[in-house]
């Protein structure tokens, strides 16, 4: 069943990957990008993430793709007549071979290591989100402060750049 | 039991499709979404290492990385905005002024 | 009577200090009542210590008070009455008052009139502390004070540069003879570790005789210097430009004889030493000898006298260095009397002439002006040794000293001097009061004699002339040697010469041959046969003009001296300027040097070398830009290759073996 | 409350950066006022640092610690010891001085300040950090704002040190461009310093990242690293040298000191005042917290280097300055032949040498603050900087003049100044290892007095150009106040420079008895040292707390 | 060694900063009368505080008096030490009296900026009282330096010759030169000091006190070396011989007031006689060191004469018999007797009324001439008689006319040169003789003689102002010539003790040797009663 799931995610989500550059629509390729987080949301249930599943699904399907569409919605784009340049087929050849080999190294590596304190029975006891919680607010409360100033700033960068130039700016200008 | 190195060679695989999204596409809200694809790959990982050396790090990494992508969204988006606004194109071919 | 001691000198002070603040404030009557008033009251303590010390026949110290001391030194300002003190208290006190009385009418009308006065009184103060001190430093005071008076005095008429120059050539002479006294002073206190004449005295007999002989020439140069003996006498003469009173106060009766007292109070230490006493002896008899020699030709009145001054001054000497100590300050008295009294009628005669000094533009003044002629005659008379004149005896006993002492060389030479004098002086006389009038008709109207306030002394000094060469006989035996003896005798051990009356009679009877040849010579040369002064100095061009020139002896100081050291000043001057301060100049260059190297340094090497670097990297990237395209893809591209090679490096650093197991670590 | 200070005065500055970002660019009193209560809450509270440290207790005070990163050991881990409270007190002096120094300039006022704040921020932050990977973040993160501050609000230098003609540029193919490359544009300054910094600081970098490679402690932790860490061979020297050398390039040292002179120049009054204030001394205050600490043995065996080095410091810098026409030039290269001194009192490694060299540090803080800050002012009246086109200023600016008097006077050590103190401390320490260093240091004196001399006179008597008969002095408060508080720092400390030399005592003592294993005399007869230095302190009637974080004014009562 | 006597009173702190706050005060003033009179008043009060210090003085006797200590940078052992001994304290007077006269003097001589003119005299007074007041080595050295400041300013402001810039900078520069190598010397004290504290587990282990130093051994070669690194420092202040270049340009150049100064008060010797002379017993007895000092001294005392027998400049000519007098003094030093350190602190007194007052006086022919250049001069005795004859008092005082000032202190040099050096003594004399020969010369040349040409307009004789300074130093110019005793009597303890303690030499360093006591002991002394 897990089995299952899994390749049936991965599968889609590559697929939906792919088409996500393929596309030449770029509303096509936002949808197809939604289909790929939502799977992608899948694998992380399957690694016993549900918080993070969650995350996924209303984060990034929800909001951030929202904005995608929006902003594509918003300018009307048209679709892209030529995208595949002929000198790109080698960006791809070489990028697809340095990947692969950057596979290889990782599928030769043992992936062995001492392991943390917090094991999946212990996380299922109280779930997920209790744990990210718990973790979340105790050793990583600057960073997530900081995450939390982060976004701030992101918000108050995009308002600033996105806003239409008043006469007042102008002047100072 | 599915290994890890599923997991891993999933991520890689869809990593390098966001890799190579933001290498061969012109416009820049695509490539925008292959970066995100890229993050979704690492996010992958990170969890992934993160179920198979039980600790919590990865899944709050993973969390932060959203939140991250979420700011990129915004900022990107609003760049493309203003730069749209001016050139009325998104072609990032154009947008070559980062040169000597 | 310490009172009395102390008021002698105090007298003079207080009238200095009242002439000399508040002199301009009140008129010359008082001012000159106050000068000679004091010096009189001066003279009367002086009598009344003399007989005091007469009646008891003791020496007394007078402590003032404690002047400079500290560690092993005390030197107190004090007094010491003895009998030489009081001789040469009388000498000065009478006639300094005598001149001061003088002056009054000499003086009357001359600008600055007080500070003649006060000057006068503080020479007094100062020749009554060199007199009366009772140590060297006492001593010394007195004997700069005076120096600075005589200065002062000279300086009178400042406004005339001969006067002026005068003046300052006397201090600086004086100086160098000061200087050789103070050495001697350093001697005797690092000897005797103290200044008191007592004291020193008293331990004179540990000294060395090289030691005793070295204080001696010191003491020699300062005695030297003070009394114009060769080779520091060229000052005498030029001091002539005071007036006149000062020349016969100063520079004939008291200052010029502080050496021949110095040498005397010291005899103690100069009997000690018998280099010294041939040196003092021969410096005298040569000094005699030579200024007789210029006094032959000068014309000048009071330059005559000077130089016979100098000449007198030279016997003085030489009774000292034939230890003839008594016979020495004897003369000293009497030279006082007659040289004040010839001083004064000389200053007479240029009243009378409204300033003139030239016996060339003199003559004939005997009419015209008696009195003084009267009195100039006796001290001439005096001076060149007649019976029974007091020259007469003083001079006389000298020579006979040295004749009895074996000194024949300096017998002639005194008695070839005694000739010198008695010439030169009746050829004043002659010259100024006899023959014809070569007066200038302007002057010859306005000729008089001078006011009863300046014949009054003159009078007195002339009697004293007469009459004082008695207390000094019979020669060896007088009162005055009798009275002497104390302080004379010290550390003699009272070794006399018995001297044989016939041998005394002879010589005297010489001695006043040799005077009264040389007034016949003079009588020849300026009243019978006039013409033949002339004749004679024509026939012997060169020496004539040497004596004239007073042997060139100014010129050859000025040459030697004077001169090499102001080139040796100006030369130290360029030296301060180039070498020294341009070794400081040199500094400040190299310093400006060391900087322009070290901005070369800074600009050639070390910001070439980074702006080679700079500028090499700089043309690098000109070709290396054509790498950003702008494209972002291309960037991203070689972000790949780089992480790519990246992860390999990193896979190599932390060995392959181990695999990505980071977290492992 | 009192244990935080060091928080007050590293992120006063940084908040107030931030407050400024909101304030609009037009609210130019507003944005001052900003800047002047940020640098103020931070002079405060490091006054108060200064004298709440306790100099009997001795060690670090203060500590805050904060874990970062406890996989790579790294810790936001601040703390002071009697060598970095002087240092922080300078800098904040020195920022709130050059907040109101200034307070006149016109363009992008607002951008200025935030980077001035950082500037200073980071400056302080390095004087505090325990933390190996802290103190560099501070340290690089000081060089970014020195290059906006030189590129956006520098002057160009014209050739004053005749470096530059102004075709030179033009003659992009002959050898004279060599010599000339740019060297006369503030964008030249600019980029010359931080490069240069930046490429100390790799140098210091790949030292700091030996050190935690090799140390095996797997820390950043300095204290840690200092009790533990044990280096050895080829690998300490190498250490060392990367160590020094990076860190020597920020003090700088000869030969590396080719950025400081044209980075003052360049810079503004204020800049230049923190920059050769207390950015200079990061270098020497580095080089203490990472060689001494961590590596006091082959400090000993290399410290001679610096002996060397500091010979040609002194008297090249001198040289330099007397030769050079711009009045920043000679203020830049009196600064860096003044840092000769420092090193020399390093190089001594005695008690009582280190401590003059810290002692100095502050002491060239307030003397070359005030300097800058009088030539940044007459430059603001004349725009000029060329010596031997000014003059008679004297009559249009007696202030300043007075001040700069008092300012040169500081600068040559003349006593009655904390330099003076500095400079006795110095050359006490210094002679019995380095006597001919301290004859070289002490015709420096002499040096510097000639060429300051010099320089004065040039600025302010002889006969003015009627071209500056609009300058006029500094009357306001705002303009004299920056200078009376440097002047008072520099002449309060030394009149009483007890407390001062307490606390310095207690960070330099420790620290040369582990470099020279030996211990000061005193402290061999039991605690004596302490004791008598408490007795000392009680005489001089030092203000100085007994019980830590206990306000110093109830201490002293309590002594009483 | 040396007693300590408290005063119960910080009479010295007051003596030493009244001046200077004076001066401050006359910063707030703006009136130009006002100023003045506030100037002479502050520089009165500062006599009369002087004067009531010296009758307050314990004559013959050796220790050190009206003590006064204050810990200022202990852990360096520097501290706040005030105390005078029969060395300093005649000093003190000197120069309150001094600045009394330069105030007067510069009432109607000092034009412009007479504000600053003042509060820099004044604060120069303080510095140079605090060099005499102070005992310990770092605050002597603090006060020596401070002095050049306004030096400097009054050279280069108030001076009035073209090139006083130059010569300002040249004093300063030189000045701080030789002081430099000088606090290097005082630093290799005060390690001396340090190493035998060490040894001998004495704390605090550093100090600059003079009193503690005195009492340690110093190494004699050490002591040679310290000796000549002071001597940089005095020697350039002195000036001695080849080091004095900057002297006649800055006594030219300078204004009368800073000239009197400069010339009155010799700081450099005192040093020597303060600080070098007793800290460095061994190293003052050396053979090499007196034979080179003695022959600096006596190629500075005919050299200087002779240079000023052709001078045409007043100030210049002065300007070379200070060098040459500096000459004498440092004769009277090394001839390490009593009577030669007694005569060379009578005569650093000496100097102050006669060289200073001829520089009055060369002040007085300025304001008449504007110029003390020959050229100007001719006759002037017919013109101005008074002027003429303070100049011949105060000159003879230089010269050293028995009755004056100058002869008892130059005796008492000479007797002691002599008494130890017997040719050195011998030689010095000879400056007796050109003394008096460039001063008479010069003398000669400009007041007599027929009037020059160029003088026939009136020229005034001296003035009420002028006649006080003038009479008030020749009061002083005979009093100390002619009964000098309060002066001896003063300065006998001390000078005795110096002597004792160049006869002893510096402490013997050994095993058996016990630190001394270093605790303070000071006696009180009360106020209004001398105890004997």
């Amino acid at each position: 069943m897990v089995l299952f799931f899994f390749v049936y995610f991965s599968l889609v989500s590559i697929v939906a990957g792919v088409f996500t550059i393929a596309f030449r629509n770029p509303v096509h390729c936002g949808l197809a990008l939604l289909t790929l987080l939502l799977h992608v949301a899948g694998l992380f249930v399957l690694l016993n993430a549900e918080f993070l599943f969650a995350v996924q699904i209303i984060v990034y399907a929800g909001a951030i793709l929202v904005l995608y569409l929006f902003v594509l919605m918003l300018l009307n784009l048209k679709t892209e007549q030529r995208y595949l340049h002929t000198r790109h087929a080698i960006i791809l050849f070489a990028t697809a071979g340095i990947f692969g080999e950057l596979l290889l190294l990782l599928l030769q590596s043992p992936f062995s290591g001492a392991k943390g304190d917090a094991p999946a029975v212990a996380i299922l006891q109280d779930g997920d989100s209790f744990a990210v919680g718990i973790k979340m607010f105790s050793d990583y409360l600057l960073p997530f402060e900081i995450v939390g100033v982060f976004l701030l700033g992101a918000i108050i960068g995009a308002i600033v750049l996105a806003k239409t130039p008043t006469a007042v700016d102008a002047e100072q200008e | 039991m599915i290994p890890l190195s599923a997991y891993v060679a999933v991520s890689a695989v869809l990593f390098t499709t966001g890799l190579i999204g933001v290498l061969i596409r012109r416009n820049f809200i695509i490539v925008l979404m292959s970066v995100e694809i890229m993050l979704n790959a690492a996010n992958i990982n990170l969890v992934a290492f993160s179920h198979y050396l039980e600790s919590m790090a990865g899944q709050i990494v993973a969390l932060f990385v959203i939140a991250i992508a979420a700011g990129e969204a915004a900022v990107g988006l609003a760049i493309i905005i203003v730069v749209f606004r001016g050139r009325l194109s998104t072609n990032v071919d154009e947008l070559n002024l980062l040169k000597w | 009577m310490d009172l009395l001691v102390l008021l002698i000198p105090v007298f003079p002070l207080v009238a200095v200090l009242l002439n000399g603040l508040l002199g301009r404030r009140y008129s010359h009557d008082l001012a000159h009542r106050l000068a000679w008033g004091s010096v009189g009251l001066s003279f009367l303590c002086a009598v009344g210590v003399f007989v005091e010390t007469l009646r008891t026949g003791v020496a007394r110290e007078v402590v003032a008070y404690r002047w400079i001391f500290g560690g092993d030194l005390t030197i107190n300002l004090a007094f010491l009455v003895d009998p030489l003190t009081c001789i040469m208290l009388l000498v000065v006190t009478g006639v300094g008052f005598l001149i001061h009385l003088y002056s009054v009418g000499y003086m009357h009308g001359e600008e600055g009139f007080t500070r003649f006065f006060t000057y006068m009184n503080l020479f007094m103060v100062s020749m009554l502390l060199l007199v009366m001190g009772n140590n060297y430093l006492v001593l010394f005071i007195g004997w700069e004070g005076v120096g600075l008076c005589s200065y002062l005095l000279i300086g009178y008429y400042y406004d005339k540069v001969s006067a002026a120059k005068a003046a300052t050539k006397a201090f600086v002479v004086n100086r160098i003879g000061d200087a050789g006294f103070l050495l001697a002073i350093f001697l005797v206190f690092v000897n005797f570790k103290t200044l008191d004449y007592t004291q020193v005295f008293a331990q004179a007999g540990q000294l060395s005789t090289g030691m005793a002989t070295a204080i001696a020439l010191c003491l020699l140069v300062g005695a030297v210097g003070k009394s114009a003996q060769i080779p520091l006498y060229t000052w005498l003469p030029d001091a002539m430009e005071g007036p006149t009173p000062v020349s016969a106060l100063i520079h004939a009766a008291t200052m010029v004889t502080a050496g021949v007292y110095m040498i005397v109070r010291n005899h103690v230490l100069y009997d000690m030493a018998p280099v010294a006493m041939t040196t003092v002896a021969w410096v005298g008899g040569l000094t005699a000898l030579f200024a007789a020699t210029i006094g032959l030709v000068q014309t000048d009145i009071k330059r005559v006298l000077a130089y016979s001054t100098v000449s007198q001054l030279g016997y003085m000497f030489l009774a000292c260095g034939i230890g003839a100590y008594t016979a020495a300050i004897f003369h000293l008295m009497t030279h006082a009397f007659f040289k004040a009294l010839l001083f004064l009628s000389a200053g007479s005669v240029i009243h009378a002439l409204s300033g003139e000094q030239d016996i060339m533009k003199m003559g004939g003044l005997k009419a015209k002006i008696p009195w003084t002629h009267a009195l100039f005659l006796v001290g001439t008379l005096a001076i060149a040794g007649i019976f029974p004149f007091a020259g007469f005896w003083s001079k006389d006993e000298i020579m006979a000293h040295a004749f009895v002492h074996g000194q024949y060389v300096l017998y002639a030479m005194a008695a070839i001097g005694a000739f010198l004098t008695a010439f030169y002086m009746f050829r004043l006389t002659y010259l100024t009061f006899y023959g014809a009038s070569r007066l200038d008709p302007h002057t010859a109207e306005h000729v008089h004699e001078s006011p009863p306030i300046m014949i009054g002394p003159l009078a007195v000094l002339a009697v004293l002339s007469l009459l004082g060469g008695f207390a000094g006989v019979p020669p060896e035996a007088g009162w005055f040697h009798q009275f002497l003896h104390a302080v004379t005798a010290v550390g003699r051990g009272g070794e006399e010469h018995g001297v044989g009356f016939g041998l005394v009679a002879t010589l005297m009877m010489v001695a006043t041959a040799i005077a009264l040849l040389g007034w016949g010579l003079a009588h020849y040369l300026y009243s019978v046969r006039t013409e033949k002064a002339a004749q004679w100095a024509a026939r012997l061009p060169r020496v004539y003009a040497t004596l004239l020139n007073k042997y060139h002896v100014d010129e050859l100081y000025d040459a030697l001296i004077v001169e090499p050291t102001k080139r040796l000043g100006l030369a130290w001057d360029w030296f301060d300027r180039t070498v020294i301060d341009g070794v400081v100049v040199g500094v400040g260059r190299m310093t400006h040097s060391g900087s322009a190297l070290s901005t070369w340094i800074e600009k050639y090497v070390v910001y070439a070398a980074l702006n080679v670097v700079g500028y090499a990297n700089h043309q690098a990237a000109r070709s290396w830009r054509k790498l950003q395209t702008g494209q972002v893809h291309h960037y991203v591209a070689i972000l790949v290759a780089g992480f790519f090679i990246l992860v390999h490096l990193i896979l190599a650093w932390w060995g392959g073996a181990s695999g990505i197991g980071i977290a492992a670590r | 409350m009192g244990q935080y200070a060091l928080l007050f005065i590293l992120f006063a500055p940084f908040l107030g950066a931030i407050a400024l970002l909101f304030v609009p660019n037009r609210q130019v009193l507003q944005v001052r006022l900003i800047a002047a209560a940020s640098a103020g809450i931070s002079l405060l509270a490091s006054i108060y640092l200064f004298f709440a440290f306790d100099p009997v207790k001795g060690g670090y005070q203060f500590i805050q610690r904060f874990e970062w990163s406890k996989e790579l050991g790294i810790a936001f881990y601040l703390g002071v010891d009697g060598i970095g409270t002087p240092l922080v007190l300078a800098s904040a002096i020195l920022l709130f001085a050059g907040v109101f120094v200034s307070w006149h300039i016109k363009d992008r006022a607002k951008e200025f300040y935030i980077f001035l704040l950082i500037l200073a921020a980071a400056t302080i932050g390095v004087f505090m950090s325990l933390d190996l990977f802290f103190l560099y973040f501070f340290y690089e993160m000081s060089v970014l704002p020195m290059y906006l501050l030189l590129g956006m609000w520098g002057s160009h230098t014209k050739g004053y040190l005749e470096m530059t003609d102004a075709e030179g540029l033009k003659k992009r193919d002959s050898v004279d461009f060599f010599f000339n490359f740019g060297s006369n544009s503030k964008e030249y300054a600019a980029m010359k310093l931080t490069l240069f910094l930046s490429a100390g600081a790799i140098l210091a970098l790949l030292g700091i990242l030996l050190i935690y490679k090799f140390s095996g402690l797997h820390t950043f932790d300095i204290l840690v690293l200092r009790e533990q860490a044990k280096f050895s061979g080829n690998l300490a020297t190498i250490i060392w040298l990367l160590v020094f050398f990076g860190f020597a390039s920020i003090a700088p040292i000869w030969p590396l000191h080719s950025w400081s002179p044209v980075g003052h120049a360049a810079a503004p009054a204020a800049t230049s005042m923190l920059h050769a204030g207390v950015l200079m001394k990061l270098g020497h205050f580095s080089i203490i917290r990472v060689a001494y600490e961590i590596l006091p043995e082959t400090t000993r065996e290399l410290m001679p280097i610096a002996a060397v080095l500091c010979v040609f410091s002194i008297i090249y810098g001198g040289f330099v300055a007397f030769y050079a026409k711009d009045t920043k030039y000679v203020i830049g290269y009196s600064s860096s032949s003044h840092m000769g001194y420092v090193f020399l009192g390093m190089a001594a490694l005695d008690y009582i040498s280190l401590s003059g060299a810290v002692l100095y540090m502050f002491a060239h803080a307030m003397a070359t603050g005030m300097l800058f800050a009088m030539a940044g002012w007459v430059y603001d009246q004349t725009h000029t900087r060329d010596i031997p086109s000014l003059g008679g200023l004297v009559n249009r600016m007696p202030f300043v003049a007075g001040c700069f008097l008092i300012a040169c006077m500081a600068s040559i050590g003349m006593p009655g100044t904390v330099n003076f103190i500095a400079e006795v401390m110095i050359l006490v320490g210094s002679w019995n290892k380095y006597p001919f260093q301290v004859i070289v240091a002490v015709l420096g004196i002499v040096l510097t007095l000639a060429y300051l001399f010099r320089m004065m006179r040039g600025l302010f008597y002889g006969s003015m150009d009627s071209h500056y008969s609009h300058a006029h002095d500094a009357v306001a408060m705002v303009d004299r106040l920056p200078l009376l508080l440097m002047i008072t720092c520099s002449i309060t400390f030394g009149i009483f420079p007890g407390h001062f030399y307490n606390v310095i005592r207690a960070g330099t003592d420790p620290l040369i008895a582990r470099i020279t294993q030996v211990v000061p005399m005193a402290a061999q007869n039991g605690d004596a040292l302490r004791v008598t230095r408490d007795e000392s302190r009680g005489q001089a009637g030092n203000v100085s707390p007994v019980v830590r974080h206990s306000p110093p004014v109830t201490e002293s009562r309590g002594a009483e | 060694m040396l007693e300590e006597l408290t005063f119960g009173f910080p009479i010295l702190s007051m003596l030493l900063f009244f001046p200077l706050v004076g001066g401050l005060i006359l910063c707030l003033l703006d009136d130009d009368d006002l100023i003045k009179n506030a100037a002479l008043a502050v520089a009165g009060l500062e006599l009369v505080l002087a004067i009531v210090v010296l009758l307050r003085f314990i004559p013959d006797s050796a220790a050190m008096q009206f003590s006064e200590q204050l810990a200022w940078i202990p852990p360096l052992g520097i501290s706040y030490h005030l105390a005078l001994d029969g060395i300093s304290v005649l000093f003190v007077g000197l120069t309150a009296f001094l600045t009394v006269l330069i105030v007067l003097y510069s009432w109607d001589t000092v034009r412009h900026q007479s504000k600053l003119y003042f509060a820099a005299l004044l604060a120069l007074e303080t510095t140079i009282i605090g060099v005499f007041v102070s005992i310990d080595l770092i605050l002597f050295f603090v006060f020596w330096e401070l002095m050049l400041i306004p030096s400097y300013f009054l050279i280069k402001l108030w001076g009035g010759g073209a090139e006083r810039q130059y010569a300002a900078l040249k004093y300063v520069l030189y000045t701080l030169l030789g002081s430099v190598f000088m606090l290097v010397g005082i630093v290799l004290l005060d390690l001396n000091y340090h190493e035998w504290a060490v040894t001998h587990h004495i704390e605090p282990s550093y100090t600059f006190d003079f009193l503690q130093l005195l009492m340690i051994p110093i190494p004699p070669d050490r002591q040679i070396l310290i000796f000549w690194l002071i001597f940089m420092g005095l020697a350039f202040k002195a000036p001695l011989f080849p080091f004095h270049t900057w002297l006649p340009d800055a006594l030219m150049e300078g204004p009368i007031g800073m000239a009197v100064i400069l010339a009155g008060i010799k700081l450099g010797t005192y040093g020597f006689i303060r600080f070098s002379l007793p800290l460095l017993p061994e190293a003052s007895q050396d053979g090499g060191v007196v034979t080179v000092m003695m022959t600096l001294a006596l190629i500075a005392i005919i050299y200087g004469a002779i240079v000023a027998l052709i001078q045409p400049d007043f100030r210049r000519l002065l300007a070379f018999s200070s060098i040459s007098h500096l000459g004498f003094v440092v004769v009277g030093l090394f001839a390490l007797n009593f009577q030669g350190l007694q005569g060379s602190l009578l005569t650093m007194i000496n100097l102050g009324f006669s060289t200073a007052g001829l520089f009055f006086l060369a002040g007085f022919l300025y304001t008449r001439r504007q110029s003390t250049h020959l050229s100007s001069f001719g006759g002037l005795a017919k013109k101005v008689p008074l002027l003429a004859t303070f100049l011949l008092i105060i000159g003879m005082a230089s010269i050293g006319l028995p009755g004056t000032n100058g002869f008892v202190g130059e005796f008492l040099i000479l007797l002691g040169a002599f008494e130890s050096y017997w040719l050195y003594g011998a030689i010095a004399v000879t400056g007796v003789i050109f003394g008096a020969a460039y001063f008479l010369w010069y003398y000669e040349r400009a007041m007599l003689g027929p009037l020059a040409q160029g003088l026939s307009h009136a020229i005034a004789d001296l003035n009420g102002r002028e006649l006080v300074i003038a009479v008030s130093l020749s009061v002083m110019v005979f009093w100390i010539g002619l009964y000098p005793s309060p002066f001896l009597r003063i300065m006998n303890g001390s000078v005795q003790a110096l002597v004792e303690r160049l006869d002893r030499g510096s402490p013997v360093a050994g095993p058996g040797v016990h630190p001394p006591v270093l605790a303070h002991r000071a006696h009180q002394h009360v106020l209004g009663g001398r105890a004997q």
